[in-house]
C-alpha cells in the first residue's frame, strides 16, 4: 500500500524520480569514487613500473609496497602508533595554543598588536634550525618532540580562529552591549561560535600539519623515549637503501594524514550541519 | 664524455684529490669531463645515482654497499680513497679518558652514524640506544651540557670546537678501535662497470692521482674549487684538514703505502664484513664480495708522484 | 494639553540635545535631534525610509556616538533595564528559538530550567511556542523577526527600542502584537521608544510621536496622541483616532514633500 | 574660528573628547606597542645572555647578532634574496595551486571526492622522504626547490578557499540561479568574493609556509644551481659553529616572515575594508 | 465575473496543481496547492506570517521542489525573464549599490557602460539615485530593500516574483512604488506574483487575491478584483476598494481563526 503509493508520486512526477537517482547516486559515489580513483591511481602506477621495468631501488611497484606492509606489519604499526600518538597531542596543544592565543588576542587588542608578530615568527622559524635550541631547553626527548610538532601545527588554528572572532556579526555585537554581556560573555556565546567554522577549517589544516610536526620532531629530536616512530622507519630503511620498506612507512604516514583528515572533516560536519551554509544541505 | 660525481657532505679537504683532477685536467687526460656535485647533511646523492642521474657516488663506509646487495641493488664500490674512516668521537675534556668511559655520557649521533657505526658501537662495546640523541649538525647542545658527547670528523668538529669554544676537546678515531671501514669509496653501478668499463678505470685513476697531487703537491687550485662551491671554506679550515689527514693516515697508510691509493683488499673488507654480522648491522646471508670489486685498483697507479 | 504638558509630570529617564550624526563625513544622518524621555513614554519615530530612525535609536541605545550635541541619562541606567528590537531580526544562527529568546536572561546569568516558563510565554506571546526547537533557518521571515520580539520581551525591561518590529508581520498578527505591546507597557510601566512608518501604528501605541524627515535626518513635528489608555479597538474606530492619524498622515507628506 | 568651534565642540562634549584621545592612543599604539614589545624582548635577551654568562657559541647575545649582521651584510642580504625569491614564487605557486584546485572543486563536487584525499597526502607526506624523487623526476633544483616549497604551502590556501567558496550565502545563490547564471558567473561574481576573507586568511598562513617550505626545500635539494639561501647558511653556520651568524640568518629569515605576513596583512585589509565584518571600522 | 473567467482569456503560463511541500520530514510548509498563473495576470498572495507565501514563490521559482503534486511551465521558461525580490534585500556586500542592480544584466553579459542608464532609472525608480556609489552596509533597512526592488525592475522581466518587497517602506513611498510598479506593468506587459500581508496593497494592486491559512500553509479562498486598469488615488477612494477590502480582510479573519 505504502509501497504503491510511492510508486504513483514517482510516476506522478518523473523529475522527483530523476532527482531521487541522482542522490542515490551521490550518496554511491561520494565513496565509490575516491576508491575508484584509488585503485586506478595504483593501477597506472603497477602498469608504469613494470612496463618502464624501474628496479624496485627507485620505485617499487604497490605489490611490493604491499608484501612490505603484510610482511612488516607488526613493525610498522608500532610505528604508527608512535608517529600517531606525537601529532595527536601536537594537534591538541595546537588547538588549546593555537585557539587558546587567538582568544586571548581577541580579548587584548593590545596583546594582540604586541605579540601577534611573535607568533609569525615562531611560524616561520625553521624547525630544524632551533631544534638544538628546544633540546638544550627542555630535557625531555617526548616532550621536544611535542614543542617541535606543536611550533609547526599551531599557527593556521591561531590564524584561522582569529579571523573567525573579528567576522562575528555586528549587529549580534551590538545586541549583546545592549544587554551588558561581559567581555567573556560575548566571547562564549557570540564569538566562539562565529568562529567555529574557521576555526574547523584551521583544525583541519593543522591536523596534516601535527602529523608533519611529528615526523619532523623525529627527524630531529629523535626517538628516544618515545619508540621507533615512522619517520626513522623511513631514515633507516632510506639508509639501508630498503626503498620498499621506505615506501611502506610513507604509505601508512599517508593513510594516517587521511584518516586524521576525514575524522576532522566529520567532526566539523557534525558541529556545522545545523547551521552553517557551508555544511547544511539545501535543494540543488 | 661528461660523468658527474655526487659527493656525501659540502665541499670540503675531504674532497681534495676529486676537485685536484678537476682543475689540473687529469681527467681530462683519459677524456672525461667531471662535474663534481656536492652533498649536504639532508642531500642524498646516493639515490640520484640509482635512478641514473649521476654516474659516480661518494660512499661514506663499506656499510652501505653491504646494504645494496643486501636489497638486490647493483652498487659496487670501485675505490676506497680513504684507508680509515674519519669519524670520531668528541667528549668534553676530562669526562673521557678511554673509549669505554664514553659509555656514561650522552651520545649525538646523526642518524647515518647511528643506522651504522653506533649499531657497531652497541654490539662491540655496550653502548645502548637510549643514551644516543640525534645529531643534526649542530654542536650547541653538546657545548652546552658537560655529560655529551657527539660524533664528528676528524678535521671538522674538534677544530671548531678549539676555535670557538676555547676548549681542546677529547677525540676518538674510531677506526683507532677497530671500526676496520675503508671510506671515501667511489661507488658506481654494475651496469655502468659493464658497459663502460674505461670510464670507471679513468675516473678511479684521475682520482687516485688527483688524491697523491693534493696531499704531496700544490693543492691551492684545487682548494680555490673548493672554497668556490663552499664560501664558507677558509684556507687555514683546509689546511688544517690536510694536517690530520697525514697525521692519522687517513689516505695513505696500511695498503695503499704498497698498493697504491685507493687500494681494498678482500682480506680487511671480510674482517669488517664480520664485525659487522657480529654487531647485528649487516645480515650474515649478505653475498659480501658483490659489494666491491678490486678490478680497478692495487695497481700503484700514481705512486711516482709522492715524493 | 500639549505634547510636553503630557508627560511633563514624569520623571525624566533621558535628553538629546542638539544631536547631530554623521557617517564617514559627508552621509549626514541625523541633524540637530533634541527629545526628552520621560519614564513610561511612548514615543513613535515616525518617518520615510532613510530619514534617521535606526540611527536615533542605536544612538539613543548608546551603539553609536552623536558626532555633534550630547546624549544624557538623567537616572543612571541599570543593568539589563534595555530591551531591543533591531530591523533585522538578528538572531544567531547557531542557536535554537528558545536559545535565541533566553539570551538576555543567560547573559544576567540565569539557568535555562530557572527561566523555562519566562521564554515559553514570551514565545506564547508570539505565536511560536510549537517552534522553541527549530533553529533560525527553518522559520519564515515573520517568524524570525517574532523570535527577535519575543527576545525583547522576555526581560520586561525598563526601556523598550523598536525599530519596526512589526514591519514584516500580517496586519491581524501586527494588531494582537499592538494589543500585547500596550498590556505589556501597563502591567510592568515601561518606557518605548518605537520606530514605525505606519502612521495607524504609531497613532494606536504612542503618546507623542516624532516625525521626521530625510537628507538630512532631522525631526520636523512632535504629535502629542493625547488620549488616554489602555487602548483598545473601540478606540481604533473612534473619532479622535482619525483626526490624529490625518494630522500624521499630514506631517508625514510635509516630511516627504521637504525630502523630496 | 574653526579652532574654536572644534574647541567649543569637545568642551561641549567632554566624552567625544575622551574618544578622541583613545582612538590617537590607539593609532600610536599600533606602531609603538610592538617595537617596545621587540626592545623588551631583546633587553631580556641581552641581559639573560650577560647575566648567565652564557657563552657565545650556545646562544649569542643580541650585541653579537647584530654586529654579525652588519658585517656579513652583503652574505646574508644575497642569502635573503635567494630564500626571498623561492618563498615568493613558492607562494605564487601555491596561490594558483590552492585557489585553482579550489575552484576546480567547487565547480565539480565528483572531482572534489575524488581528488581531495589526494591534496591531504600531498600535505602530510614528509618533503624530506620525497625530496630524492622530486630531484629525479625534476632536473633543474630551482624547479625541485619550488616544488617542495610549494608542497608545503599550497594546502592551507586550497582548504580555506574550499571552505569560503562553499560558504556564499544560499539566498545570493537562489538569487544567481535565478537569474540564470552561468557556473563560471556564479564563480566569479558570487563564490570568489565571498570566499576572499577566507583565502585571505590561507594566504597568510601559506605566506609563512612557504618561507618554511624554501628553507626545507634548500635543506633537501641542496644549493646546486639556486645560490646560497638563508637556509644553507644557517645549516652552514651550524656545522661551523658560527652561531652569530647562524642567529643572524634566523634573525633575517623571521625578518622576512615578519614582512610578508605584513604584506599579506596589508592587502588583507585593502580588500577587505570596505565590506567585511572582520575589516570594517566600527564605533566601539 | 468570477476569478477564473476574469483571467482565462489570457495565454497559460503555469500551471500548479496539488502541490505539497515538507520540510525535514515534519514540518508542512504547504498543502494541496493548486494555481493556474495567466500572462499578464497581477497575483497577490495574501496570508499571516508562517503560511508558507515564501514557500510558495520558491516552488514557482524553481528553487525548490513540490515534495507532492506538480508544477508545469505552460511555455518555456526564457532567459532572463525572470525577476525576484526576495523577503531579505539579498545584496552582495562586497559591491555597490550600482553594481548590485547591474547584477541581472551582468549576468547577461552587458557591459556596465552600456546599461548605466537602466541602472540609473531603476535607482531613480527607488529614489536612490544619490547611492549608486554607496556599499550595501551603509545603507538603512529600507533603502537595501529599495535596492533590491530596483535589481528586480532593471530588467523588465516577462515574470517578476515580489516578496513583501514593501514591507520595509513608509506608506508614501509604499504608495508611489506600488503605483511605479503598476505602471510597469501596463508599460511591458509583465506577469506579477505578489506575497503581501498587507489588504490593502493586495486589493489595489491585484486581479488576483489567494488568501492562505498557516499550519499546514494552504490555500483558503481565493478572490477577484475585477476593476479595470489603470488604477489610481480615486480606485484607493470608491466603495468598490472598500468592499474588495472587506471581503479580503474577513478572508484573512477566516484564515487567522483557522490557525488560532
Ligand atoms: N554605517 C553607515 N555608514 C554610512 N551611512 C549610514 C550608515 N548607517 C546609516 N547611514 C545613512 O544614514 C541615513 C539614515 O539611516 P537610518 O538607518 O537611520 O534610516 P531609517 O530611518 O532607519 O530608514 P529605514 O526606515 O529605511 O530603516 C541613511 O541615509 C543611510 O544611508
Ligand atoms: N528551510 C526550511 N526548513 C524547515 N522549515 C521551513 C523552511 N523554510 C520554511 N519553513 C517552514 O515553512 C513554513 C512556511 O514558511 P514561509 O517562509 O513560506 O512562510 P511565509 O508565509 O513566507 O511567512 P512570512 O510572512 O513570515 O514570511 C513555516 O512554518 C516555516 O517554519
Ligand atoms: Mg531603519
Ligand atoms: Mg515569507
Amino acid at each position: 500500500m505504502s509501497l504503491a503509493e510511492t510508486a504513483a508520486a514517482a510516476a506522478a512526477d518523473p523529475e522527483e524520480g530523476a532527482r531521487a537517482r541522482a542522490r542515490r547516486i551521490e550518496a554511491w559515489a561520494r565513496w565509490t569514487l575516491p576508491v575508484a580513483v584509488l585503485v586506478l591511481v595504483i593501477l597506472g602506477w603497477h602498469l608504469f613500473v613494470t612496463l618502464n621495468r624501474i628496479p624496485h631501488y627507485i620505485l617499487p611497484g604497490p605489490v611490493r609496497v604491499a608484501e612490505v606492509i603484510v610482511a612488516d606489519w607488526p613493525v610498522l604499526w608500532d610505528g604508527m602508533l608512535v608517529t600517531a600518538k606525537i601529532a595527536l597531542y601536537a594537534l591538541a596543544l595546537a588547538v588549546l595554543g593555537g585557539g587558546g592565543l587567538a582568544v586571548l588576542f581577541s580579548l587584548s587588542r593590545w596583546t594582540e598588536m604586541s605579540f601577534f608578530p611573535y607568533a609569525v615568527i615562531l611560524q616561520v622559524t625553521p624547525v630544524v634550525a632551533i631544534a638544538p635550541l628546544i633540546k638544550i631547553a627542555v630535557d625531555d626527548a617526548f616532550t621536544s618532540a611535542l614543542v617541535c610538532a606543536w611550533i609547526v601545527a599551531f599557527f593556521p588554528i591561531l590564524s584561522n580562529t582569529t579571523m573567525g572572532l573579528k567576522s562575528a556579526d555586528h549587529n549580534l555585537r551590538d545586541l549583546y552591549r545592549i544587554y551588558g554581556a561581559t567581555r567573556w560573555q560575548r566571547l562564549r556565546y557570540l564569538e566562539l561560535p562565529s568562529a567555529l567554522p574557521y576555526f574547523l577549517t584551521g583544525l583541519r589544516i593543522g591536523g596534516g600539519l601535527s602529523l608533519i610536526g611529528a615526523v619532523v620532531a623525529e627527524f630531529v629530536i629523535g626517538t628516544a623515549g618515545t619508540g621507533l616512530g615512522l619517520a626513522s622507519m623511513i631514515q633507516e630503511a632510506s639508509y639501508r637503501l630498503n626503498i620498499p620498506r621506505m615506501f611502506a612507512a610513507l604509505a601508512l604516514i599517508a593513510l594516517l594524514g587521511v584518516a586524521i583528515f576525514m575524522a576532522l572533516t566529520l567532526l566539523s560536519h557534525l558541529l556545522l550541519r545545523r547551521w552553517h551554509e557551508s555544511a547544511v544541505r539545501r535543494e540543488a | 664524455e661528461k660523468v658527474i660525481f655526487g659527493t656525501n657532505w659540502l665541499a670540503q679537504a675531504e674532497h681534495g684529490g676529486f676537485y685536484q683532477s678537476v682543475a689540473d685536467g687529469t681527467y681530462a687526460e683519459c677524456g672525461l669531463e667531471v662535474e663534481i656535485l656536492p652533498g649536504g647533511p639532508q642531500v642524498n646523492n646516493r639515490a640520484m645515482m640509482l635512478a641514473g642521474r649521476i654516474d659516480f657516488h661518494m660512499g661514506g663506509n663499506l656499510l652501505q654497499p653491504f646494504s645494496a646487495v643486501e636489497q638486490g641493488i647493483p652498487v659496487v664500490a670501485v675505490a676506497a680513497i680513504f684507508q680509515k674512516e674519519p669519524q670520531v668521537i668528541i667528549a668534553h675534556p676530562g669526562m673521557a679518558e678511554t673509549f669505554e668511559d664514553l659509555k656514561k655520557l650522552t651520545l649525538l649521533i646523526g642518524e647515518n652514524g647511528y643506522q651504522s657505526f653506533y649499531q657497531w658501537m652497541i654490539k662491540a662495546y655496550g653502548f645502548t640506544r637510549e643514551q644516543r640523541r640525534p645529531y643534526t649538525f649542530n654542536p650547541a647542545p653538546f657545548l652546552a651540557d658537560k655529560n655529551t658527547a657527539m660524533q664528528g670528523y676528524l678535521s671538522s668538529e674538534p677544530y671548531l670546537i678549539k676555535k670557538e669554544a676555547g676548549f681542546e676537546p677529547k677525540v676518538f678515531l674510531l677506526a683507532d678501535h677497530g671500526f676496520s671501514t675503508y671510506s671515501t669509496l667511489i661507488e658506481t653501478m654494475a651496469d655502468t662497470i659493464e658497459k663502460r668499463p674505461a670510464v670507471v678505470q679513468c675516473f678511479v685513476d684521475g682520482s687516485i692521482k688527483g688524491w697523491y697531487r693534493y696531499l704531496y703537491g700544490d693543492p691551492s687550485a684545487a682548494n680555490e674549487l673548493i672554497k668556490a662551491a663552499n664560501p664558507e671554506m677558509t684556507d687555514d679550515k683546509i689546511a688544517y684538514a690536510i694536517e690530520k689527514m697525514k697525521e692519522y693516515g687517513i689516505v695513505d697508510s696500511g695498503d695503499a703505502l704498497t698498493l697504491g691509493i685507493g687500494a681494498m683488499t678482500e682480506a680487511r673488507v671480510k674482517d669488517f664484513f664480520d664485525k659487522m654480522v657480529a654487531a647485528g648491522v649487516v645480515s650474515p646471508d649478505v653475498d659480501w664480495k658483490k659489494a666491491f670489486t678490486t678490478r680497478f685498483v692495487n695497481k700503484g697507479v700514481g705512486m711516482e708522484l709522492k715524493p | 494639553m500639549d505634547a510636553a504638558s503630557l508627560t511633563a509630570a514624569r520623571p525624566r529617564l533621558l535628553t538629546m540635545t542638539g544631536v547631530g550624526k554623521t557617517f564617514g563625513g559627508d552621509v549626514e544622518a541625523l541633524r540637530g535631534m533634541s527629545l526628552e524621555i520621560n519614564e513610561g513614554d511612548f514615543i513613535s519615530l515616525l518617518g520615510p525610509s532613510g530619514c534617521g530612525k535606526s540611527t536615533a535609536l542605536r544612538l539613543i541605545a548608546g551603539l553609536i556616538h552623536p558626532t555633534r550635541g550630547s546624549i544624557r541619562w538623567d537616572r543612571p541606567k541599570g543593568e539589563g533595564d534595555l530591551g531591543v528590537v533591531f530591523q533585522e531580526p538578528t538572531l544567531m544562527p547557531w542557536a535554537t528559538v528558545e536559545d535565541n529568546v533566553w539570551l538576555p536572561l543567560r547573559l544576567r546569568g540565569r539557568p535555562r530550567a530557572a527561566v523555562r516558563d519566562d521564554i515559553m510565554s514570551a514565545l506564547r506571546l508570539v505565536g511560536l511556542e510549537g517552534f522553541a526547537r527549530a533553529y533560525p533557518r527553518e522559520l519564515s521571515g515573520g517568524m524570525k523577526m517574532r523570535v527577535s520580539i519575543a527576545r525583547a520581551m522576555v526581560t520586561r525591561p525598563r526601556l523598550i527600542l523598536m525599530d519596526e518590529p512589526f514591519a514584516a508581520l500580517d496586519e491581524i498578527t501586527r494588531f494582537r502584537l499592538n494589543d500585547d505591546l500596550l498590556a505589556m507597557k501597563a502591567e510592568i510601566g515601561c518606557t518605548v521608544v518605537f520606530v514605525t512608518h505606519s502612521v495607524f501604528e504609531s497613532v494606536f501605541l504612542s503618546d507623542r510621536i516624532i516625525v521626521m524627515a530625510a537628507r538630512p535626518g532631522r525631526v520636523i513635528r512632535e504629535l502629542a496622541v493625547d488620549e488616554p489608555y489602555p487602548r483598545d479597538e473601540s478606540f481604533r474606530t473612534s473619532a479622535a483616532y482619525v483626526a490624529h492619524c490625518r494630522a500624521a498622515s499630514e506631517a508625514l507628506h510635509e516630511a516627504m514633500g521637504e525630502a523630496a
